[in-house]
């Protein structure tokens, strides 16, 4: 019982890491990012090349990860997204934008890092093992630790730092922010630079544990959807929620389940489909804009 | 002696349909100035085209001598407009904490800040009960108070009110009254409100615009407005 | 005579906040009948209930002695409480005509399976519907306008088409709200008269929400004002001038106003 | 446009379809066209179903899942009941009709992104449930499924055996073609019949709908089940041509291009779903030459099409002085 | 714009077929052979050692100037198609092979491509050579696939076997991903290892191939406490998170998959936690490697910059084809001279030490003969490297 919490906290630590960033972008241009999970990859990958490829620490690979996807977001932000949703008829259309982006990403890396799986080496061996009642590697540990120092560092700078206040103030009413002397479309890119940044962190983090391969941001982008609909998209505390409650499932089905044969990720969808259509906002509600 | 701000044959339309059909006013400093109309008359589209959310089509808008129509919205803000929008737009899900921080959010002396918010809690003590609660959770009158508070905390010179009286209890209308009064004579403040209580608006300015389907039909001293017959007939509900 | 509509003890609640507390009036068939109050007081819920587009959280609505506050909405609508909406709510990329067209979907007798084979019902559905709907638009002088797409209209318009829209479903009931916001003076008597013709002509019965107090004077045969999801006093135009109540909280006394 | 300009532009329409394209095919002997072609015309179908639901303002990423029941009804009864193609094809689009009316009835409550991120888990749903149900054969599909038979009326035969021709290329780009015709045809006649303005509608505005007597919430789910339809037929048909069904047949991706086809043709075009399936479709197949910048290309050209017409292919019309 | 698009697109396309119709501009005749298979997307790496090792083998045979089949002289040009691991683009590629009038292709990688695209093959008269399992695809009526390597079905009995009789095993879990293929494999591993009298003790967890942690997966199959753990057609991505997150839950017993792994990938992946894993591999390996293997592997990192130790087998299907050509030039135009060719072909393995031939197989499993004999090598993971445990032959 121990072991499932621990691996539940483990995977929801990562993931509501993950959902974070898509939740940021989401409430701020109210653009779903189906090229989330691209950016995931891309950041694994900017690691895995400062660390593997050049002998690197594992610290500076993060930061490159983090820093290349900035870049990256505040670029598509600017010259793809904010034309495309100035011109369009239907906010819709940005869904056409980020699909085509998702596509084009997966061949840029395909071009760049080639089609194999890639890894770094364990940053820690060793595993913590408490009586077989909780086994846990201790690089999982620092990784979960890390990704929880990260959400909290966070909520902290949305709370308390001024472009946070300002970010949050542009998600609940962006003629208001603008009012309030908000550059809305400075802090628009700042906050999809922000949301990149975050996916490119969780891959710079993941890359030492599971590795990274070309095919995972599709899955990864529709597990960062299903996070934020189970906490409500657009709140960030829905998508820590919604994070850490998937993270909960797996586990939990996983062992419950394992019995009954290939159904746990069957009843997942299944539960998550009825409960959406139990609360269609979510667990959270949208009350941001 | 310059106008504070002045609209110089400004016209505005949205999509095909006018807004402002050329339209002149002017405002001196010091001054609370009223614009009264009906719904869709062009009053809210001034303050739109003041604060740089809309884009106006021609004509000129000058302000402290310069061109203001064309800066951004946030260079605007920097320069001392700050606006009280319509139906309040409060940031719902922010305590009254940030919200009036938000206000401040051009300026950067965090001391200078802390002075603002200071003087601000102290004009209506009813936030400062409030300060850590989501700004969703205040009634509408609480939330009318935070809005104005949080435009005093970017130390405006012009100060914009859109419908401050909007859904607000008629008791709770008469404080705010009050308190802009209060603003322009302690703050040094310039008024422009737009209301749609008419009596009320005229009762607490200076002067007054009257505006119809995007235009200026008549204009001059509040005081004789209030007695103007046209202006009763029209705004003031009187025997019909 | 029995009234067309009764509100009995109507209560709404959205969490902790009371909307409606306990209103009861009633309406008599023909009657132009006036709903006022601050912002806020509760009035457009009201007319969401009556409408049924809420559920009332207790208390009754009924329509010619059927209650009618537990159906759907479509469904009132079909026995003839038709709402139409605050401001701009309309289709906005259709053209006016085919706005008010669409409206009459309630009056078609053919089934969606017959338009779609475009049986003669059908045929002779559209062919009807074309002629009422034109018959509604030089009803409210839409002519010139009719081919225009909704989006590109002036606000006064838009205000003629959300009534025409209403008119389109031929409702014994018709719940207007806000018809006179934001139009001039001019177009306000003009949309008085209209309204009055509708009653008159037409013989629905007209419920309307209002702030423009010399039109809602004007065009009401009574009155009902609500502040707080209160109903605070009913009666005629000049009972409700001169009911102290009603002055203190929303009409306000001039003395307080100017006397700041 | 008046009365005969359009029946025009229908015959030169239907011409081009199946007498210029064979016509072409056999002259130029670029016989793979006929796939690709047959292709576009069931992709365009399963399309068009998404499109009508974005026609209620519904965004749609869930019709993989409906051609993938469709295909497996298909198969099913083909396989194990002995069934014609030909029967079933009509009865996969009923049965997901049925089966999206369950489904339809909770989950069209969901607005926005809401109902997109859900119609998308629904096609993983389907994925496994293939997987996991005995009927389906789970893992391993379904494969060796007999090529449609003939169809015979009173000893005649309407319809040949496809295993006898010579060419069941052609005959199922014909048989497709038809099929994308009829749905089109449904599709426009939906469109612009009082069906149509309703489903505009609700699309707009569904409380003001509600409010002239409108019945959204059967409208929605109709609407919804018609698209649950095509998404069938769709998928029965693509099961005959491949003569094999796997859980992996119809995937995210395919709920996703759906999607795409119908922006890029246009949202506001009843042929929109057509044109952005071909264009889509062809497209990837004409990059083919690239080779491994294929797929950078690909997107690249639909990221500058988006900037360039945001509002799908067919906005260039409206541009030119069209209807609007 | 939309015709300046279509006509970047043109342009594109233009630079592109000219960039590659210089790739082979020699005087000689070209022979084409085909690639339908999977290049990108999550499964990339599967057709990519396929097209690569394709790509490799043909340009050093163009550079030794070209292949000769019944007294002409030809140049190989590989034409590839990515099918997106998409049953219905992979149709779309084996019209176009037709098209060009290619009678050899490689590929679909996967089960549902395989089958989807038999009717096409068998209407255009292609043989193909599929990397995928299902045995109806291979026996009789169907008479144009050619399984490309050694199915598990075939391999996992030798694996387990050889355990049982090195290592003692007794108990024997099985994992697998939530898709077609592995669960396919899984079944099939499942019966061959009963009938070899293992007890079974957990055959019925899955994954999805989008996990990031595999711990709550394994839990359950470690509790069982399994002798080997079979990770059933495990894709080379999730292999060293399976083997890391197991070993890491302190299992000890042995680990092993029938599907071709890269050394490389498994010691990012897993390094030293890999060691003693057991996969199926081609014969790159030291004692088996002849010296052609050797150039081709450094040819192969000339030209990709970066070896693929699963296109060890690929390379085998071109050598196939090229020298059943060879050994019946009718079957350039003519399939059927191809397959009554197959039943008694036999050329030296080139690619092998010692007198290993290259033949057709699979009486055993299809009643006919559909089948590459290729080298059933099971290898060890160690210290970054494979090494040969034991060889053995289809058939």
């Amino acid at each position: 019982m121990e072991q499932i919490l621990v691996n539940g906290l483990y995977l929801g630590a990562q993931y509501a890491l993950i959902a974070l960033g898509l939740t940021l972008i989401f409430s701020l241009m109210n653009v779903l990012n189906f090229a989330h999970g691209q950016m995931y990859v891309l950041g694994g990958f900017v690691t895995y090349t400062i660390v593997s490829q050049l002998g690197l620490p594992f610290i500076v690979g993060l930061i490159g990860s983090a820093v290349t996807l900035a870049v990256v977001g505040a670029m598509i932000e600017k010259f793809l997204f904010r034309p495309v949703i100035r011109r369009s008829h239907r906010e819709e259309s940005t869904m056409l934008l980020a699909a085509g982006i998702a596509f084009f990403l997966d061949a840029v890396i395909l071009l760049l890092f080639g089609e194999k799986q890639r890894g770094v080496p364990k940053i820690i061996n060793g595993v913590f093992n408490w009586d077989f009642r909780i086994i846990m590697p201790y690089d999982r540990i620092l990784i979960g630790v890390l990704a929880i120092a990260m959400i909290a560092a966070f909520i902290l700078f949305m709370q308390y730092s001024r472009a946070g206040r300002a970010m949050r103030a542009l998600a609940q009413d962006r003629v208001a922010a603008q009012l309030m002397g908000v550059d809305v479309d400075r802090y628009s890119m700042i906050g999809f630079a922000l949301g990149a940044m975050l996916a490119g962190l969780v891959g710079g983090l993941l890359v030492t544990i599971t590795g990274v391969n070309l095919g995972m941001g599709g899955p990864t982008s529709i597990k960062a959807f299903m996070m934020i609909m189970i906490g409500g998209a657009g709140v960030i505390s829905g998508a820590i929620a919604g994070g850490f409650i998937l993270g909960m499932m797996e586990s939990i089905g996983l062992t419950v389940l394992a019995a009954y044969g290939d159904i746990t990720y069957l009843v997942i969808f299944a539960s998550l489909m009825v409960f959406l259509a139990i609360r269609p906002q979510g667990l959270m509600g949208k009350p941001w804009g | 002696m310059t106008a504070m701000l002045s609209f110089e044959n400004v016209e505005l339309y949205y999509d095909h349909v006018y807004a402002l059909k050329g339209v002149s006013i002017e405002m001196q400093e010091g001054e609370t100035v009223a614009l009264i109309g009906a719904n869709g008359a062009g009053k809210s589209s001034i303050l739109r085209a003041i604060t740089g959310l809309r884009k106006i089509h021609s004509g000129e808008i000058r302000y402290m001598g310069e061109r203001l129509d064309g800066t951004p919205a946030a260079e605007i803000v920097r320069r001392g407009i700050a606006m009280v929008p319509e139906g309040r737009r409060v940031f719902p899900y922010m305590s009254v904490k940030d919200n009036l921080l938000m206000g401040a959010f051009t300026r950067t002396d965090k001391a200078d800040i802390a002075r603002t918010l200071d003087s601000v809690l102290t004009r209506f003590p009813r936030l400062k009960e409030r300060f850590g609660q989501s700004a969703g959770t205040l009634s509408g009158g609480e939330q009318q108070m935070m809005v104005i508070g949080r435009a005093l905390m970017a130390r405006p010179r012009l100060l914009l009110l859109d419908e401050p009286s909007l859904g607000i209890a008629p008791k709770l209308v008469q404080d705010i009254a009050r308190s802009i009064v209060a603003i322009s004579r302690d703050e040094k403040v310039t008024v422009l409100l737009v209301e749609q209580n008419s009596r009320m608006a005229l009762s607490i300015s200076n002067r007054a615009y009257a505006m119809s389907t995007g235009s200026v039909v008549l204009s001059g001293n509040s005081r004789d407005l209030i007695t103007d017959d046209r202006i009763k007939a029209a705004y003031l509900g009187g025997d019909v | 005579m029995t009234p067309i509509l009764e509100v009995k003890g109507v209560t709404k609640r959205f969490g902790g906040l009371t909307a409606n507390d306990d209103i009861s009036f009633d309406v008599a068939e023909g009657e132009i009948l006036s709903v006022i109050g601050p912002n806020g007081a509760g009035k457009s819920t009201l007319f969401k209930l009556i409408a049924s587009f809420l559920k009332t959280t207790s208390g009754e609505v009924r329509f010619k002695g059927r209650v009618i506050s537990d159906l759907a909405p479509h469904k009132v609508a079909r026995m003839g409480v038709v709402r139409t909406f605050q401001e701009t709510t309309i289709f906005r990329s259709m053209t006016v005509r085919e706005n008010v067209i669409v409206a009459h979907h309630l009056r078609s007798k053919a089934s969606l399976l017959g338009f779609f084979l475009g049986t003669r019902q059908a045929r002779a559905d559209e062919a009807e519907f074309g002629a009422s709907a034109d018959d509604i638009i030089a009803f409210l002088g839409l002519q010139p306008i009719a081919e225009e797409l909704a989006s590109n209209l002036p606000q006064g318009h838009l205000r003629a088409l959300s009534m025409a829209i209403g008119l389109a479903t031929d409702p014994k009931v018709l719940l207007l709200d806000e018809p006179f916001a934001g139009m001039n003076h001019d177009e306000t008597m003009r949309m008085v008269a209209l309204v009055r013709r509708l009653r008159d002509e037409r013989g629905v019965t007209v419920l309307l929400v209002e702030h423009d107090m010399p039109a809602v004077m004007k065009i009401s045969d009574r009155i009902v004002v609500i502040n707080f999801g209160q109903k605070i006093a009913e009666g005629t135009p000049a009972e409700i001038q001169a009911n102290e109540k009603v002055i203190e909280a929303y009409l306000g006394s001039e003395d307080a106003a100017i006397g700041i | 446009m008046s009365t005969s300009t359009r029946l025009a532009g229908v015959a030169a329409f239907l011409l081009a379809v199946f007498v210029l394209v064979p016509w072409a095919i056999a002259a130029s002997g670029r016989w793979d066209f006929y796939y690709t072609l047959t292709s576009v015309a069931l992709l365009s179908i399963a399309s068009a179903g998404v499109w009508l639901t974005f026609y209620i303002g519904r965004i749609n990423i869930g019709q993989g899942a409906y051609a993938l029941v469709g295909g497996y009804v298909s198969a099913i009864l083909m396989t194990k009941a002995g069934f014609s193609f030909w029967l079933t094809l009509p009865l996969a689009g009923l049965f997901c009709a049925g089966l999206s009316v369950l489904i339809g009835l909770p989950i069209l409550r969901l607005r926005g992104v809401y109902f997109a991120m859900v119609t998308l888990v629904l096609t993983e749903v389907a994925r496994l449930s293939a997987l996991a149900l005995p009927v389906t054969n789970g893992a391993k599909g379904i494969t060796s499924i007999p090529l449609p038979g003939e169809v015979s009326l009173f000893g005649l035969t309407l319809i040949p055996d496809f295993a006898t021709l010579a060419n069941p290329k052609l005959a199922f780009y014909l048989v497709a073609a038809l099929l994308m015709v009829l749905c089109f045809a449904a599709l426009y006649r939906i469109v612009n019949s009082r069906l149509g303005h309703l489903c505009r509608s609700l699309q707009q505005n569904e409380e003001l709908s509600a409010s002239i007597g409108v019945n959204t919430a059967y409208l929605r789910v109709l609407a919804y089940s018609i698209s649950s339809f095509f998404g069938g037929i769709a998928g029965a048909m693509f099961v005959a041509i491949s003569q094999s069904i796997y859980p992996s047949s119809f995937q995210v991706a395919d709920s996703v291009n759906f999607m795409l086809n119908c922006f890029l043709g246009g949202l506001g075009y009843v042929f929109g779903p057509m044109l952005g399936t071909l264009l889509l479709y062809f497209g990837w197949d004409l990059l083919f030459t690239t080779g491994r910048f294929q797929l950078l290309i690909y997107s690249s050209l639909l990221i500058v099409l988006m900037l360039v017409l945001p509002n799908g292919i067919l906005s260039l019309l409206d541009r030119k002085g069209g209807r609007r | 714009m939309k015709r300046r698009t279509m006509l970047r697109a043109t342009a594109l396309a233009a630079v592109a077929s000219l960039a590659f119709s210089g790739l082979a501009h020699a005087e000689n005749p070209v022979l084409k052979i085909g690639f339908v298979g999977v290049t990108s997307g999550p499964a990339a790496a599967w057709g990519t050692s396929n097209q690569r090792s394709m790509e490799t083998r043909a340009a050093w045979i163009n550079e030794t100037g070209g292949v000769e089949i019944g007294g002409t002289v030809y140049d190989v040009e590989i034409v590839a198609f990515d099918d997106q691991k998409d049953p219905k683009r992979a149709i779309a590629g084996m019209e176009k092979m037709a098209q060009d009038g290619i009678h050899y292709v490689v590929g679909p990688n996967v089960d549902d491509g395989a089958a989807a695209v038999r009717p096409v093959a068998e209407q255009n008269g292609i043989i193909y050579f599929p990397y995928a399992f299902p045995k109806e695809l291979y026996t009789p009526p169907a008479s144009n696939a050619v399984l490309g390597m050694v199915a598990n079905y075939q391999s996992g009995p030798a694996i387990y076997k050889y355990l049982i009789e090195n290592h003692g095993i007794k108990k024997v879990a099985f994992v697998a991903a939530n898709e077609s293929d592995p669960l396919s494999q899984r079944d099939g591993g499942v019966a061959a290892a009963k009938e070899l009298g293992l007890e079974m003790v957990s055959d019925s967890v899955t994954y999805q191939v989008d996990t990031t942690d595999f711990t709550p997966v394994l839990l359950p199959v470690i509790q069982t406490q399994p002798d080997l753990l079979v990770l059933s057609g495990v894709s080379p991505a999730n292999a060293p998170q399976l083997i890391r997150s197991a070993r890491e839950l302190g299992y000890t017993g042995l680990i092993s998959t029938e599907t071709a792994q890269d050394a490389g990938v498994l010691q990012e992946g897993a390094g030293e936690l890999a060691d003693g894993f057991i996969s199926v591999g081609g014969a790159s390996t030291p004692e088996l490697a002849s010296d052609m293997m050797r150039e081709f592997v450094d040819r192969y990192v000339a030209m990709f910059g970066e070896y693929n130790d699963e296109s060890n087998t690929k390379v085998y299907a071109l050598e196939y084809i090229l020298e059943t050509l060879k050994a019946n030039p009718a079957a350039i135009e003519d399939v059927e001279a191809f397959k009554t060719t197959m039943d008694t072909f036999e050329a030296p393995n080139p690619f092998m030490v010692g007198d290993a031939k290259l033949t057709y197989v699979g009486m055993t499993s299809f009643g006919q003969k559909r089948q590459l004999s290729v080298p059933l090598v099971v290898n060890e993971f160690r210290g970054g490297a494979f090494e040969t445990l034991f060889v053995a032959q289809v058939d």
